[in-house]
């Protein structure tokens, strides 16, 4: 049998982000698949090692650039766990504010990232639209649109600005009211669906076998294993919310699961809204204290739930003014680089990007 | 004999302009769809002329010597092109399997260039122009074969005049179904979403384009300019009774070409073989239902 | 008022009537810079926003390619690893001319943030000419959209011809290619 | 949910399998224990069992003082919600751990990463050799603590040299200039001359 | 003045002194049959456009001969391809098994063609049907396969056989062997006897739908320049049983009203475009060069079938200009690939792959060979498609024109497969010694060239000698003159196309040759989304090449595929039967045979 090799990405307009998917094709179908990642790679766990803890801050953004908020979360998460620091309540509302606005931002770019493989650029131009409003919303906030370091050590930067509920308010009844829209022209459309239903598939017991989390674990398992239900962080015990779940795992239904959490998340920051106490946003060090704040030795692993999945940091302190070791686990390692050698091939040419946009494969947070 | 020629290779100019600002123009309208500004209405214009300008790379021979025959080809075919019922540079030549197979000059043409860049992206591309060809153009030629039968004449002008003569209908009423499939099928041939597999830039990097840049770029644009021309001016006057002055011609050309880009602009796209499945299905079926109820049994509206 | 003052009949030159031809050229070139979609680091996700309707780039004529050789701007977004660069210097030898190269960030200045990383390289222009830098961590989509307006300027000042830079220190260029690189060594790591 | 009684049937688990050297419980959901090297692999199979089916990460971590590696696998039960760092040390020289690819076949590209950065042998992984995140790396594996990457970038990439009088001088912002010297000086003591 | 049965003994005399000749050495007597074949050729067309050669027959016994319009169009065409393709003979003709008898069965076969199309006896008809069997069938084994040969000589013995049914058929109602006679004689039920005899005869020889199955076993597996022959000639004796059957036979059947065409007609018309739509099917399916083309064969003799079934003079001129186009384009293309073949020792398409870039001239042979096989002017192709599509749209045969449409499209898709893969893509390392074919070679490849365009720009020498013919055969012919073709429904212009495709080429060119010259790359510099390739063999798309059309019709064809096998899988049992029958040397086997001769002798008796 005489193969042929195609390549998706780096620079194909298939791939979002800096990665390359190596294609053995016969005919038009995948016989082996293999994903080269590294193109991203900056040695951040070196880099860490060697920053303050609290320069770290600054630089831990970059882990995952379309969603950067979970790697302030998951390090201030592990920091706080190493210093044993209790956060002032204020600043966990705002936190989780941010936490899901950026996992709508980084939904609606994922879903309008449906535009490239299926040729629908509508819903793409319409969904950056939204998205770039939220950027503006987290201008106002934090001062910055993709890199906050807003949630740092100890609570959030500073407080929220006079004046942003209402505009918090009247973006997601707008959002919400489009919401339909968004299904109308994507994953209800039919010559869409025509074309992404049933394909990609993810059985349940892959599942287990790649350690995929997050919606691709949830569209294939039937159940609601989220992190933020299962381990709640922040104040996440005390919102009411809906984990969506589905027992088929086609390139549709995680979409439009994405679709449905998009709505969670809208319910999530409207309660936040609500329930947010007056008081503190931070635990400052003493005046000085910051260039020469050391954390006492141990090993903590934080997960947050990110929009792809499980998304945590390992820390190990050694008592020292620097962490000793971070590790990263990005939250699309296991269904990139195995998924793509295993479930990949079998399948068409045509659906590979649907793999890499669907299950949310994030070239950053692999290579790091 | 010279006079004709030079009118014909002013109708392909002419053909390239028009189609080159009502695409501009289009793409205004699409981006006001996408909620944006869109690009200035010449912007086609500046893009071609850029690409002309620019220093294109060549994979030999064949590579520059396709893309000559296939922008020769359609040159040739739009030089055919009555652009109303009297106005055509070959008066009486203007069959209609001149277009469909002059057409295929230019199909060919790039493809072979396609093909001897030595990218398998661009042959993937290839193949599945061509399929998408396969699948759109015997449904097109079924209800072509009714519409001839019908008027005796397959000269398009002799159609034109046939559908204005009294008593006559454009044939999108009179044979709806066959307008339908004749809609669709100018849709698999513009390339249009859904039916647009071929050139699909997620999926094969753009098929064909993959190698070209500067100026074999540039000729396969104004190639796809001139193209886009004939088969809207064929819909136009196969389907809605032609034109009798130019004003009409370019109102019925702009509402085609328009509506059928604000349509593929709300869809995705099929893959290709949903393409083909698609129009043996039902385009197909509806043209041969159109053939038998309009020959054998003449109930034309 | 028409001068009866006798005026020598201009005569152009070969060299002149190209410079003319090249100024009319320019005009097309810098009203539709192609880029192509390499999203090389983390600066590209400003680009979503800069393309699409927020800021909508297609107004100034410019537009995402799929490929090299459509395309007129190598958009360098960001840090470059070494495995990064490798690529981007044979697709920018892949690209028809003229073509430019717009770097954004920090880190292809001095390296930015990742001054001191063992895989990302300091200072691009060591290896390509660069056309236009837009500084910033990240630039926002407006700085980005004012880099490209720089250098539809530069384009017409004709101060942008980096690949012409390219092509006279081909050898300086190329000698740092390889002190940092290494030989290319054409391994397929899936291929056996 | 009750995550302490989750904890304890954690703790049941490991003791009937293996010796725990260390346990440290973490905070409700998390639990890590160092065990010996040889015990590993019945660990990880009997907890797999027992429903942490999900292998979240798989690291090291260098101790160069005591001339160790540090193996870290941390595995979650989603039913069960409890995060479970097993860790086990190894040689520095020589460092070879057998694979758990035969446990959890998804620890594939975490060991070939972990052979990657701190050099980790893994038998039983196909292709743990492979380089998969650097390309043609030609220095000591760098997430070791050894590894310089300041003095491997200053070797190996030129950086931007900037003139003296690079920035414009501005009478506005001279007391600000004044400030960026006196905190270099201060620096200069701090660190001893070194720049 | 030169006599057919001069011509005949000629051949054969020829043929002799060529077997002899290249036992002494294979060139010189290739080189003999070349011009053998050169004579009579020039012989034929010096004298037969105006009938004027000599039929009367003096040496040979019990055989006749008239000269007719239609037998000499099909003569001087399949003559025409025979000399084409002599002239691959020096080249090829080492590589043979038995190469000393390989000329002289040539030249018989030839001697046997020119027979069959100048006779006017049923019996001599037969007769040299089966000389050009015979001796055919012994050059096709010297190529790949010996299977070849016998599947295609099962399938014409069938033709042969239900040939020779028909004659007898014809005999018994009208007393008399001569074609034109009895033929007109024919009437109820007999007719339509014949009619269905001489179908299934041309079908088999045509190879058409049912009855196609050795088409590609045996083009694909001939000697390479064998098939050229095949395809372009010999496969044409069918179209000339089929004008037999469907023009000059009129059983009086049923008409249908809508379509004014006997319903006998249309069933043929509809198998007709069945052959179309399968061949081009298993076209695009097809790995093999030759194969692919065997199939593109089958599917254009689809065409002849459909053309010849409807029964007026535009498609006749169609059907006609159609076996002269297909002959042409055909044996250009076969011939090309021939010489790929030659050098390279395959015509597998995933084995090859840049040819083009190491024999332009042939790359040029095939694509115009393919462009007027796609139907697309300025070649040959186009006219008679132009001339089918005026008759089937004229008639509003709409399920026809389904199939015609499908194929005169699919037509692209399989031409084009070995274009792109065979010729053009990356350029494979293994073939980097190889050199264009030699001069000799490169003669009729021109030749083929210029007549294939010839035939596409200036119809009216062809549709002089083709209206003969119409009119021959009781039909009024179609009106043209020297430029322009009047049909139906529409006028064509060929050299005006030609001429507006000239000069749209030549626009194009201005503006290519204006514009900056552009930077030369290796084939190998290509698009890889940025990574490296060593290995230009993964970078080739060549297999598979229409996998997710092929999918589509996977399953059916599939079934077509089995069915074959086990009709295959019986004839082979049969055989076995026959050989345990005939051959075998048991004692009880002889003894059974002795016995029933002499129940047989007996029995005569007794009666």
């Amino acid at each position: 049998m005489k193969e042929m090799k195609l390549f998706l990405g780096p620079q194909h307009p298939g791939m979002h982000g800096n990665a390359s998917v190596h294609l053995f094709v016969d005919g038009d179908i995948i016989k082996r698949s293999y994903l080269l990642p590294g193109m991203l790679h900056r040695g951040f766990e070196k880099q860490m090692e060697r920053k303050l803890w609290v320069n770290n801050i600054a630089l831990i953004p970059r882990v995952c650039v379309p969603e950067p908020d979970i790697n302030e979360m998951a390090f201030a998460l592990a920091t706080e766990k190493l210093l044993k620091l209790d956060v002032p309540e204020r600043a966990h509302w705002i936190r989780m504010i941010m936490l899901e606005f950026a996992r709508i931002s980084a939904h609606l770019m994922a879903y309008g990232g449906l535009g490239g493989p299926t040729g629908n650029y509508t819903l793409m131009y319409h969904a950056h639209i939204d998205r770039n409003l939220i950027l503006d919303i987290f201008e106002k906030i934090s001062g910055a649109r993709i890199y906050h370091q807003y949630i740092v050590i100890g609570g959030v930067r500073k407080d929220l600005p006079e004046g942003i509920d209402e505009e918090i308010n009247a973006y997601l009844n707008d959002l919400e009211s489009r919401l339909n829209e968004y299904r109308d022209l994507g994953i209800d459309n039919p010559s869409v669906v025509k074309r992404i239903k049933d394909t990609i598939m993810l059985p349940e017991a892959v599942v287990w076998e790649l350690g995929v989390t997050g919606i691709g674990m949830r569209s294939a398992t039937n159940k609601p294993y989220d992190i933020r239900k299962v381990m709640p962080y922040a104040r996440y015990n005390q919102v009411e919310f809906e984990v969506p779940i589905s027992d088929y795992s086609d390139a549709r239904s995680r979409l439009d699961i994405k679709i449905k959490e998009v709505q969670q998340s809208i319910n999530i920051i409207r309660q936040c809204l609500d329930k947010m106490p007056e008081g503190e946003v931070r635990v400052k060090p003493s005046r000085g204290q910051s260039m020469r704040w050391t954390v006492p030795k141990g090993y903590v692993y934080a997960p947050v739930e990110s929009s792809r999945g499980e998304f945590g940091y390992y820390m190990v302190s050694n008592g020292g003014t620097t962490p000793w070791r971070v590790g990263v686990r990005g939250a699309s390692y296991p269904q990139g680089l195995l998924g793509i050698e295993k479930y990949l091939p079998g399948t068409r040419i045509d659906d590979a990007a649907l793999w890499v946009d669907t299950m949310g494969i994030c070239s950053p947070e692999i290579d790091r | 004999m010279i006079l004709s020629i030079f009118i014909g290779i002013s109708i392909a100019l002419f053909g390239f302009v028009l189609q080159t600002s009502i695409g501009g123009i289009n793409r205004k309208i699409i981006g006001r769809l996408q909620k944006r500004h869109g690009p200035r209405w010449y912007q086609e214009f500046i893009d071609i002329f850029k690409l002309l300008s620019k220093r294109s790379v060549s994979h030999g021979w064949i590579f520059d010597f396709g893309v000559i025959m296939a922008l020769g080809g359609i040159i040739a075919t739009a030089m055919f092109m009555p652009l109303t019922s009297t106005f055509l540079a070959f008066e009486n030549y203007d069959n209609f399997f001149i277009f469909v197979y002059l057409l295929a000059v230019g199909m060919l043409g790039m493809a072979m260039s396609a093909s001897g860049s030595g990218n398998p992206w661009a042959s993937i591309g290839v193949m599945r122009a061509l399929t998408t060809m396969l699948a759109y153009e015997v449904p097109f030629l079924i209800v072509v074969l009714t519409i001839v039968n019908l008027s005796g004449n397959s000269s398009l002008t002799e159609i034109m005049l046939y559908q204005q003569a009294a008593g006559n209908n454009i044939f999108l009423i009179a044979l709806p179904l066959g307008g339908i499939v004749g809609f669709i099928a100018l849709m698999g041939m513009l390339g249009k979403k859904p039916f647009e597999t071929y050139i699909a830039p997620a999926e094969i990097a753009s098929g064909p384009m993959v190698e070209y840049g500067g100026k074999q770029l540039g000729m396969l644009f104004i190639l796809h300019e001139i193209t886009i021309f004939i088969e809207v001016s064929l819909f136009v006057h196969l389907f809605l009774g032609g034109a009798t002055n130019i004003f009409e011609f370019l109102f019925k050309y702009f509402i085609v070409y328009t509506v059928a880009n604000l349509i593929s602009n709300v869809n995705g796209r099929f893959k290709i073989d949903q393409v083909v499945k698609f129009f043996y299905k039902w385009p197909l079926l509806m043209a041969v239902t159109q053939a038998i109820i309009a020959i054998y049994f003449g109930w034309v509206i | 008022m028409i001068s009866t003052k006798y005026t020598e009949k201009k005569k152009f030159n070969k060299q002149e009537i190209d410079r003319k031809w090249w100024e009319v050229g320019d005009y097309f070139r810098r009203n539709s810079l192609w880029l192509l979609m390499y999203c090389t680091g983390c600066c590209a996700i400003e680009l979503p926003p800069s393309m699409t309707s927020a800021y909508d780039m297609e107004r100034l004529g410019m537009g995402p390619m799929a490929t090299p050789r459509q395309a007129d701007i190598l958009l360098v977004s960001g840090y470059l690893s070494l495995k990064t660069l490798r690529r981007l210097i044979y697709t920018y030898e892949q690209m028809s001319e003229p073509r430019y190269v717009v770097a954004l960030g920090s880190c292809p200045i001095n390296g930015g943030i990742y001054h001191d990383s063992h895989p990302v390289i300091n200072q691009l222009d060591q290896y390509i000419p660069v056309d236009t830098y837009v500084a910033g961590c990240m630039p926002n989509p407006e700085s980005v959209l004012n880099g490209f307006v720089d250098l539809m300027e530069g384009i017409k000042n004709k101060t942008a011809n980096g690949w012409k830079k390219y092509h006279k220190n081909y050898d300086w260029y190329k000698k740092n290619q390889f002190d940092v690189l290494g030989e290319v060594v054409i391994d397929d790591e899936f291929h056996q | 949910m009750n995550s302490i009684s989750n904890l304890e049937a954690v703790d049941n688990i490991i003791n009937s399998t293996g010796k725990v050297i260390k346990k440290e419980p973490i905070s409700d959901f998390q639990v890590a224990y160092e065990v010996n090297k040889s015990d590993v692999h019945q660990i990880l199979t009997s907890l797999k069992l027992e429903g942490w089916k999900q292998l979240s990460y798989l690291s090291a971590v260098d101790w160069p003082e005591e001339n160790k590696f540090e193996l870290v696998y941390i595995l979650l039960n989603w039913d069960k919600p409890v995060y479970i760092q097993i860790r086990a040390k190894i040689d520095r020289e020589n460092p070879s751990m057998n694979s758990i690819i035969p446990i959890f076949p998804g620890a594939k590209y975490y060991e070939r990463e972990a052979h990657e950065f701190f050099g980790i042998a893994f038998p039983g992984n196909p292709d743990y050799k492979k380089q998969l995140i650097m390309e043609q790396w030609d220095d000591i594996p760098p997430l070791r603590k050894d590894f310089d990457p300041r003095a491997y970038s200053d070797r190996k990439y030129p950086s931007r040299e900037y003139p003296d009088n690079f920035s414009k001088k501005d009478k506005e912002n001279e007391s600000l200039e004044k400030q960026a010297k006196r905190r270099k000086r201060a620096r200069k003591l701090r660190t001893g001359g070194e720049e | 003045m030169a006599s057919i049965e001069f011509l005949i003994l000629f051949l054969v005399g020829a043929g002799i002194i060529a077997y002899l000749l290249t036992k002494l050495n294979t060139i010189v007597g290739s080189i003999f049959t070349i011009f053998t074949v050169m004579f009579v050729f020039v012989s034929l067309a010096q004298y037969g456009f105006g009938m004027d050669i000599i039929t009367t027959v003096k040496i040979l016994p019990g055989i006749s001969f008239s000269q007719s319009y239609l037998g000499f169009y099909f003569a001087i065409l399949i003559v025409f391809i025979y000399l084409m393709v002599s002239f691959f003979h020096p080249y090829f003709i080492d590589k043979y098994k038995y190469k000393d008898s390989y000329n002289l069965l040539f030249l018989l076969s030839l001697a046997g063609i020119l027979g069959a199309f100048y006779t006017n006896n049923f019996l001599n008809l037969f007769f040299f049907f089966e000389i050009i069997i015979w001796t055919t069938m012994f050059l096709i084994p010297q190529g790949k396969s010996k299977e070849a040969a016998v599947s295609y000589f099962g399938f014409s013995l069938a033709g042969s056989v239900s040939l020779l049914l028909g004659v007898f058929v014809i005999f018994n109602s009208t007393g008399t062997f001569n074609i034109n006679d009895s033929l007109a004689l024919l009437s109820g039920n007999s007719a339509v006897l014949v009619f269905a005899l001489f179908l299934i005869a041309a079908f088999a020889k045509l190879g058409a739908f049912p009855l196609h199955i050795w088409l590609p076993i045996t083009h694909g597996n001939a000697p390479d320049p064998f098939s050229p022959v095949l395809s372009g000639a010999l496969v044409k004796l069918g179209g000339f049983i089929a004008v037999l059957a469907l023009i000059k036979i009129t059983p009086a059947t049923v008409m249908f009203r809508a379509m004014d065409i006997p319903i006998g007609h249309y069933l043929v018309a509809i198998l007709g475009g069945l052959t179309i739509v399968f061949g081009t099917l298993m076209a695009i399916k097809e790995d093999d060069a030759k194969k692919l083309l065997a199939y593109s064969s089958m599917s254009h003799g689809g065409y002849i079938l459909v053309a010849f079934s409807i029964l007026n003079s535009m498609a006749f001129a169609g059907g006609f200009y159609h076996i002269l186009a297909h002959a042409l384009a055909s044996a250009g293309a076969f011939m090309a690939i021939a010489a790929v073949s030659r050098v390279t020792g395959t015509t597998k398409i995933k084995e090859l792959g840049g040819m083009i870039h190491k024999m332009p001239i042939t790359y040029l042979a095939y694509l115009i060979a393919i462009i007027s096989m796609a139907g697309i002017p300025p070649m040959g192709g186009f006219i008679s498609k132009w001339l089918i599509f005026q008759a089937v749209i004229d008639k509003g045969m709409v399920f026809v024109g389904v199939a015609v449409f499908f194929g005169s499209v699919g037509s692209f898709l399989y031409v084009f497969r070995p274009l792109a893969a065979l010729f053009l893509g990356q350029e494979f390392t293994e073939y980097k010694h190889v050199k264009e074919a030699p001069i000799l070679m490169l003669i009729p490849t021109f030749v083929l060239m210029g007549l294939n365009i010839y035939t596409g720009v200036f119809p009216a020498a062809f549709l002089k000698v083709i209206n003969n013919i119409i009119v021959e055969l009781g039909y009024t012919g179609i009106t043209y003159t020297t430029y322009v073709i009047s049909g139906n429904n529409g006028v064509l212009n060929p050299a005006l196309i030609s001429l507006v495709f000239v000069v749209g080429i030549l626009i194009a060119f201005i503006i290519f040759i204006l514009l900056k010259k552009s930077r030369k790359v290796e084939l190998m510099d290509t698009y890889t989304a940025g990574n490296f390739i060593h290995d230009e063999h993964l970078f080739h798309y060549s297999t598979d090449f229409y996998a997710p059309l092929e999918r589509l019709y996977e399953k059916q064809s599939h079934w077509m595929t089995t069915f074959y096998r086990a009709l295959a899988e019986k004839v082979k049992e049969l055989g076995k039967l026959g050989k345990y029958l005939f051959m075998s040397k048991s004692l009880s086997v002889t003894l059974l045979w002795i016995i029933s001769i002499i129940i047989f002798l007996l029995w005569g008796e007794v009666l």
